[in-house]
């Protein structure tokens, strides 16, 4: 089981600072977490970068990841 | 920017005629470094541009038997080149080579920067303290004004819309004197003199001040001459004591504003250490002469 | 992985290939281009920092045979209609509209609210007199303590707070509250020996880009539109002008002209929307120049920023906790880059314990655009700050307390992920082998060090590369060349294709002859698109194999293709890449390589600078005296050019710590909108900058690269004010350092 | 009214129509569309518009063009001879000098007067003489190199 890890901004949202999940790609792990946690819509996650393991994917839209993958969501990075 | 009409004439006369028979204001043209920018401001709006630059003996520096008389349009690179006039006029010379960038040297002037009337002009402290004359032509003939009189406020000056600068003259100094002048800016270059002192001094043969004049700029809405300053030199060996009092007296006479470019503590503080510093400075030269 | 490799072209230190066109000044940037039938757009900008727009009439405009044109907020085609099919992006878009033309209220000095075109530049500017507006001047705010007082006057009616712990009820000032923690941050601090706590502010600075905005744009009813604009970004300009103008982005080609700098202002749009309009209604080529001082006054500065640090260590050097409380100012509009700012203000430090808030404020004055790592320089110039008086205070080196704290691989950041492999380590080592830092330090000098951390990115390049029949070639790319990246996609392709450099000529293309590039900026470009012309590379070898293999009669399996030469390797027979593209026509046509990548795996960077200043204790003006940047560069693909942004990211941060701050009056006049008193440093300001390569390579680059254009701005701020801070025996807590503001701290001293 | 202007620039020998409201860079820039000389500030405070302006080193944008009336102008363009390069711009390339390349044109201006005036500067007379010349890019280390390396190979010319 994939476990993710929601920032403090996210927690609010969430309800929890830890989770484990099933999904092992993106789409999933929106459709799990979005029926999971209520509060925590599309809206909020769908502009997140994914960070999976350290690496951060600024677009996971196709991204999946091991079932022992850690993740986290992020803000995109903005450029200079 | 504004609707120009330009004349370039070859005569003082002509010059003059210009000036006294114009229908719209009128602006003499000598570098432009000041005057291009003033009128970028402007829109609706018509000025006669009168440049000088052409007029015979407006960009040359002679020297006479008791002084140097001084196109006001000659260029600081040109002036500042002249070793002849490094050689009695340090501190004026480095006033002028502080005026802006090589490319503004390669435009500004001495007269540029005397009739642009800024507080901060570079040039003026160090003309104050040499007793340099303004030689002022008019429809009705010339009169002599000196410098310190010249400026009468912020970007003012006494010349008459008719009349014109045309030449500065700066007599030939005392045996053992010298002059310096520093200004305070926060970059090395480019910027406008947060503060400014100028100080001319005669040393005895003991090295005793027989006789010296301070200025300061950027601290009072015109260049000042600081008779107080002065004093406190004079009759000294420019001992430490004598500088703090020269200090004291510049900090005094200053009369400053608080901008983007400094505060009122600052610049009063700041006039008085370079008041010390361009003392010291004109003292060695004479040391060195 | 790159570590061990020998490298043919990788590592030089090549002539750019568009180094003639711009030392002859040949090159065309934004201003440069001019078209047959002409004219020229000037805008009308608010005299006030704050004001509702009671009336707008042009009508004495129109009537001027000179008024060709004119243009205002209401020429943007339903903005809400657009910004609807936008969803989420519906407010940002509202706002960039709203920052083009103001919107009934003007929001800073400076704001456009109109629009002429007229035969002239001249014509323009001064046939704006006979626009007619009223203004009913407000109270500005002009600093976060204004804005976020009780009584503050509110900018936007409909702004709430969002990210606080309740909803908020009422309109406010703070458009967004972030929060970010790891471990338990009292028990940190209860486990402390010392603890520093301070406050810190930085002023707006500007990125100063030497090269106005400017754009010359052609409307076309039956065709693509064209917009001409120096930019980081065609791409992004396409689609912000096309949202704005509710078109499709088939309707729009944006030429990327050469630009003049840019740092990350020059990532959104101010000009080319307006020039569109007007040369829509005008039905002429319209183009438009910004002055030295609207560039100022209205395009986009960094955020200024309050920032509270609250650091607690062991007498060993342990960092127990760190705390920080970070404000950003917006400017106009909100979208400070307090969120970054909040993710890397301790990154450098691998520590249990941390908290941090931060909290993003409108106030009047331009809204702020990106500046070499957004948000970054403000946020670690106050912990690095804290952190070098905490050393102090326990009597450790500054290096060392970084050593016993440093971030490392696998060392969990606050705003989630472990890091992988990173440099600091081997920075702080190269710094502490530095001849700089062991030199003794002169009379009246002092010594500051600081280090700096940014993520880099990666995200979207497409690039092609053509062949020529003689076996020269065209690098076809859409990534801005900024800075030298040309050079660097040259060497690139050449290393992979095994011939000479100058045999491959990049081209940055329009947006019509390539497909979608992601901005330069985020130091992506030579990561990210590099990855993209290594790709498009290597799909050209596979083809010159094949061919290759058709000339022999054998299968692609059996030929190797080496520095730019097939082999048979049932045979003795060898091909060169120019050979085969001369018998490209008998073997299925010409070859081209194409990549198209959302590249994943940018390396983070980080930096350490080591300052030295000089302090004249009568008047408090400061001497940069000697400087050293080093930073991990992962792999340096053109030293020159590497070393080049570590010096340009250190003097631009210089100039931020020592004398660079916008100046405002009480009503929110800009006094200083001009390079005269908005002081950049000069080259005679400076000593050589020492800069010193790291090389930690990203294992996801097929070179190791990673990103160095924006990590070299964040150590100066820090590594100057701590210098002044020894040099005076003062605490530091505000830049900038001007003579005035040190001067003031010595006498307070006495 | 618009005045007739005999100049020449580069060595050739120009003529133009100008409002006498226009600076010499505007006339360079939008009339004779000579855009090799940039502008940076249009206050003689970035060096972007340096030209050689009767053997002086000048900002264009505070020269009227009425005054280039029999004048000599030389402007960047000039500067190369037709596909050879100056070792200024020589110097410039090799020791990567410039990264966006906009204060480029003036800067190699200002140093070809720097080293007709004074064939060895000392770095830092070389700082000081450039201070009018900003450059946002490279904080100058690399141009610097650039001179001292041109002014010494331009001695070893000589």
């Amino acid at each position: 089981m994939a476990l993710v890890c929601f920032n403090a901004s996210l927690e609010k949202h969430a309800g929890c600072a830890h989770l484990t999940v099933a999904a092992q790609n993106y789409r999933a792990l929106l459709e799990e977490l979005t029926q999971r946690l209520p509060q925590l819509t599309q809206e909020v996650l769908t502009p997140l970068a994914l960070v999976i393991d350290g690496e951060i994917v600024q677009e996971p839209f196709l991204a999946d990841f091991s079932a022992d993958a850690e993740l986290h969501f992020i803000e995109k990075i903005a450029a200079g | 920017m504004v609707a120009l009409t330009y004349h370039a004439p070859d005569s003082l006369e002509e010059a003059v005629q210009l000036l006294s028979t114009a229908r719209q204001p009128v602006k003499v043209l000598s570098g432009g470094t000041d005057l291009i920018i003033q009128m970028q401001g402007l829109t609706q709006d018509e000025r006669l541009v009168v440049d000088v630059k052409k007029i015979p003996g407006m960009r040359a520096a002679d020297w006479s038997d008791d002084h140097l008389r001084l196109g006001p349009s000659m260029s600081c690179s040109q002036f500042t080149k002249r070793q002849d006039i490094q050689a009695v006029f340090p501190g004026l010379v480095e006033a002028a080579y502080l005026i802006g960038s090589t490319q503004v040297q390669g435009r500004a002037s001495l007269g540029g920067n005397l009739c642009n009337a800024s507080p901060a002009a570079d040039t003026i402290p160090a003309l104050i303290v040499n007793q340099a004359v303004c030689l002022i032509q008019g429809p009705n003939g010339t009169r002599r004004v000196n410098v310190e009189d010249f400026l009468t406020g912020v970007g003012k000056q006494c010349l008459a819309s008719d009349e014109l600068l045309v030449a500065i003259e700066v007599p030939k100094p005392a045996a053992r004197t010298s002059d310096a002048y520093l200004r305070f800016i926060p970059r090395t270059e480019m910027d406008i003199a947060v503060a400014g002192a100028a100080v001319s001094v005669t040393l005895d043969d003991d090295g005793v001040c027989s006789n010296a004049r301070v200025a300061i700029g950027a601290v009072a809405p015109t260049a000042i001459l600081v008779p107080s300053a002065a004093e406190a030199l004079i009759g000294t060996k420019l001992d430490d004591d004598a500088l703090h009092a020269a200090a004291a007296a510049s900090s005094q006479a200053a009369n400053p504003i608080s901008d983007r470019r400094g505060t009122v503590e600052f610049r009063r503080h700041v006039v008085g250490v370079l008041t010390k510093r361009a003392a010291k400075i004109a003292a060695n030269r004479v040391g060195a002469v | 992985m790159s570590e061990a490799r020998e490298f043919k072209h990788i590592g030089q230190r090549t002539i750019r290939p568009d180094g003639f066109d711009k030392v002859t000044g040949k090159a065309n940037y934004g201003a440069d281009l001019s078209l047959p039938g002409m004219i020229w757009g000037a805008i009308l900008r608010s005299p006030h920092a704050h004001a509702n727009i009671k009336k707008l009439d042009v009508s004495r405009a129109q009537a001027s045979p000179d008024v060709l044109a004119i243009a205002t907020f209401e020429d943007f085609p339903s903005v809400n209609a657009a910004a609807q099919r936008n969803g989420s992006q519906r407010k940002d878009l509202m706002d960039t509209a709203c920052n083009i033309f103001a919107n009934q209220k003007v929001l800073y000095h400076g704001h456009a609210v109109a629009a002429i075109a007229a035969r002239s530049q001249a014509a323009a500017i001064a046939a704006l007199d006979l626009i007619d507006v009223d203004y009913e001047v407000l109270t500005p705010v002009l600093n976060i303590n204004d804005a976020i007082s009780a009584d503050a006057p509110i900018l936007h009616e409909t702004m709430m707070t969002q990210g606080l712990a309740e909803p908020a009820t009422e309109a406010s000032n703070v458009s967004a509250r972030m929060e970010l923690k790891k471990g338990d941050i009292e028990a940190g601090f209860a486990a402390a020996d010392v603890i520093v706590e301070r406050a810190y502010d930085t002023p707006t600075v500007h990125q100063g880009y030497i090269e106005p905005h400017a754009t010359t744009v052609v409307f076309n009813d039956n065709g693509p539109s064209m917009i001409w604009c120096p930019t980081q970004g065609h791409f992004d300009v396409r689609a912000r002008v096309a949202q704005l103008m509710n078109l499709e982005l088939g309707q729009i080609k944006v030429v990327a002209s050469e630009i003049g700098g840019g740092f990350g202002g020059k990532t959104t749009v101010y000009l080319e929307p307006v020039a569109l309009i007007l040369s829509k209604k005008s039905g002429r080529p319209v183009k438009m120049e910004m002055s030295r001082g609207d560039v100022f006054r209205a395009s986009g500065p960094a955020s200024a920023s309050q920032s509270r640090i609250k650091i607690g260590a062991k007498m060993d050097g342990t960092i127990t906790a760190m705390q920080a409380t970070l404000h950003y100012e917006a400017g106009a509009f909100q979208g400070s880059p307090m969120g970054p700012g909040c993710m890397t203000v301790f990154t450098p430090y691998d520590v249990e314990n941390l908290y941090v808030e931060g909290f993003d404020v409108v106030v009047n004055k331009p809204k702020v655009a990106a500046y070499r790592a957004p948000g970054a320089p403000q946020s670690e110039f106050a912990a690095e700050m804290a952190v070098n008086e905490l050393a102090k205070k326990i009597g450790m080196d500054p290096i060392e307390f970084r050593l016993k704290n440093a971030a490392k691989e696998g060392t969990q950041t606050i705003y989630g992920p472990k890091l992988k492999v990173v440099g600091l380590v081997a920075c702080l080592e190269a710094a502490k082998s530095s001849p700089h830092y062991n030199a003794p330090i002169p009379e009246n000098v002092g010594r500051g060090l600081a280090a700096g951390f940014w993520f880099n990115i990666g995200g979207q390049s497409s690039v092609i590369i053509n062949l020529n029949p003689d076996g020269t070639g065209t690098i076809i790319e859409g990534s801005p060349d900024i800075g030298g990246s040309r050079a660097s996609m040259q060497m690139m392709a050449a290393e992979i294709l095994g011939v000479a450099p100058s045999s491959l000529n990049p081209i940055v293309a329009d947006t019509e002859h390539v497909a979608y590039n992601q901005t330069t900026g985020g130091s992506r470009t030579t990561f990210a698109t590099g990855m993209a012309v290594v790709e498009a590379a290597e799909d050209i070898v596979e083809q010159l194999k094949a061919r290759a293999a058709a000339m022999w009669n054998v299968t692609a399996e059996q030929v190797d293709f080496t520095d730019g030469v097939a082999h048979n390797l049932s045979g003795e027979d060898q091909l060169t890449l120019a050979e085969i593209c001369a018998s490209a026509e008998k073997t299925g046509g010409q070859i081209s390589g194409r990549a198209n990548i959302n590249a994943r795996g940018a390396g983070p960077s980080f930096a350490v600078h080591i300052c030295d200043i000089k302090v004249d204790k009568e008047t408090g003006k400061t001497d940069v005296v000697r400087y050293t940047a080093i930073q991990d560069a992962g792999k340096a693909i053109h030293p020159s050019y590497v070393e080049g942004q570590f010096q340009g990211g250190a003097v631009q941060g210089i100039g931020w710590a020592l004398n660079e701050e916008y100046v405002y009056s009480k009503d929110g006049i800009m006094e200083n909108a001009g390079f005269l008193d908005y002081r950049i440093p000069l080259a005679s300001d400076l000593p050589e900058i020492e800069a010193i390569i790291v090389e930690v390579p990203n294992s996801f680059h097929p070179f190791g690269v990673r990103g160095v254009g924006e990590t070299g701005i964040i150590p100066p701020l820090a590594a100057v004010g701590t210098a002044v801070a020894e040099a005076i025996g003062q605490p530091i807590s505000s830049l900038p350092c001007s003579p005035p503001k040190i001067l003031k701290l010595l006498m307070a001293a006495h | 009214m618009k005045s007739h202007i005999s100049t020449t620039i580069n060595g050739d020998s120009i003529e133009f129509l100008c409002d006498p409201s226009q600076t010499l860079l505007q006339v360079l820039r939008n009339d004779l569309g000579m855009t090799g000389t940039k502008e940076g500030c249009g206050s003689g405070d970035c060096g972007a518009c340096s030209v050689i302006l009767d053997g002086e080193l000048v900002c264009a944008c505070l020269v009227l063009g009425v005054e280039a009336q029999d004048a000599a102008i030389e402007t960047v363009e000039g500067v190369a001879a037709h596909d050879q390069l100056h070792v200024i711009q020589e110097k410039f390339l090799e020791h990567a000098a410039l990264q966006c390349g906009i204060c480029t044109p003036g800067l190699i201006v200002s140093t070809k007067a720097l080293l007709e005036e004074n064939p060895s500067p000392t770095e830092e007379e070389a700082r000081y003489f450039l201070a009018g010349n900003l450059c946002r890019c490279t904080g100058y280390d690399k141009i610097i190199k650039a001179v001292m390396d041109a002014a010494a190979t331009m001695r070893q010319g000589a």
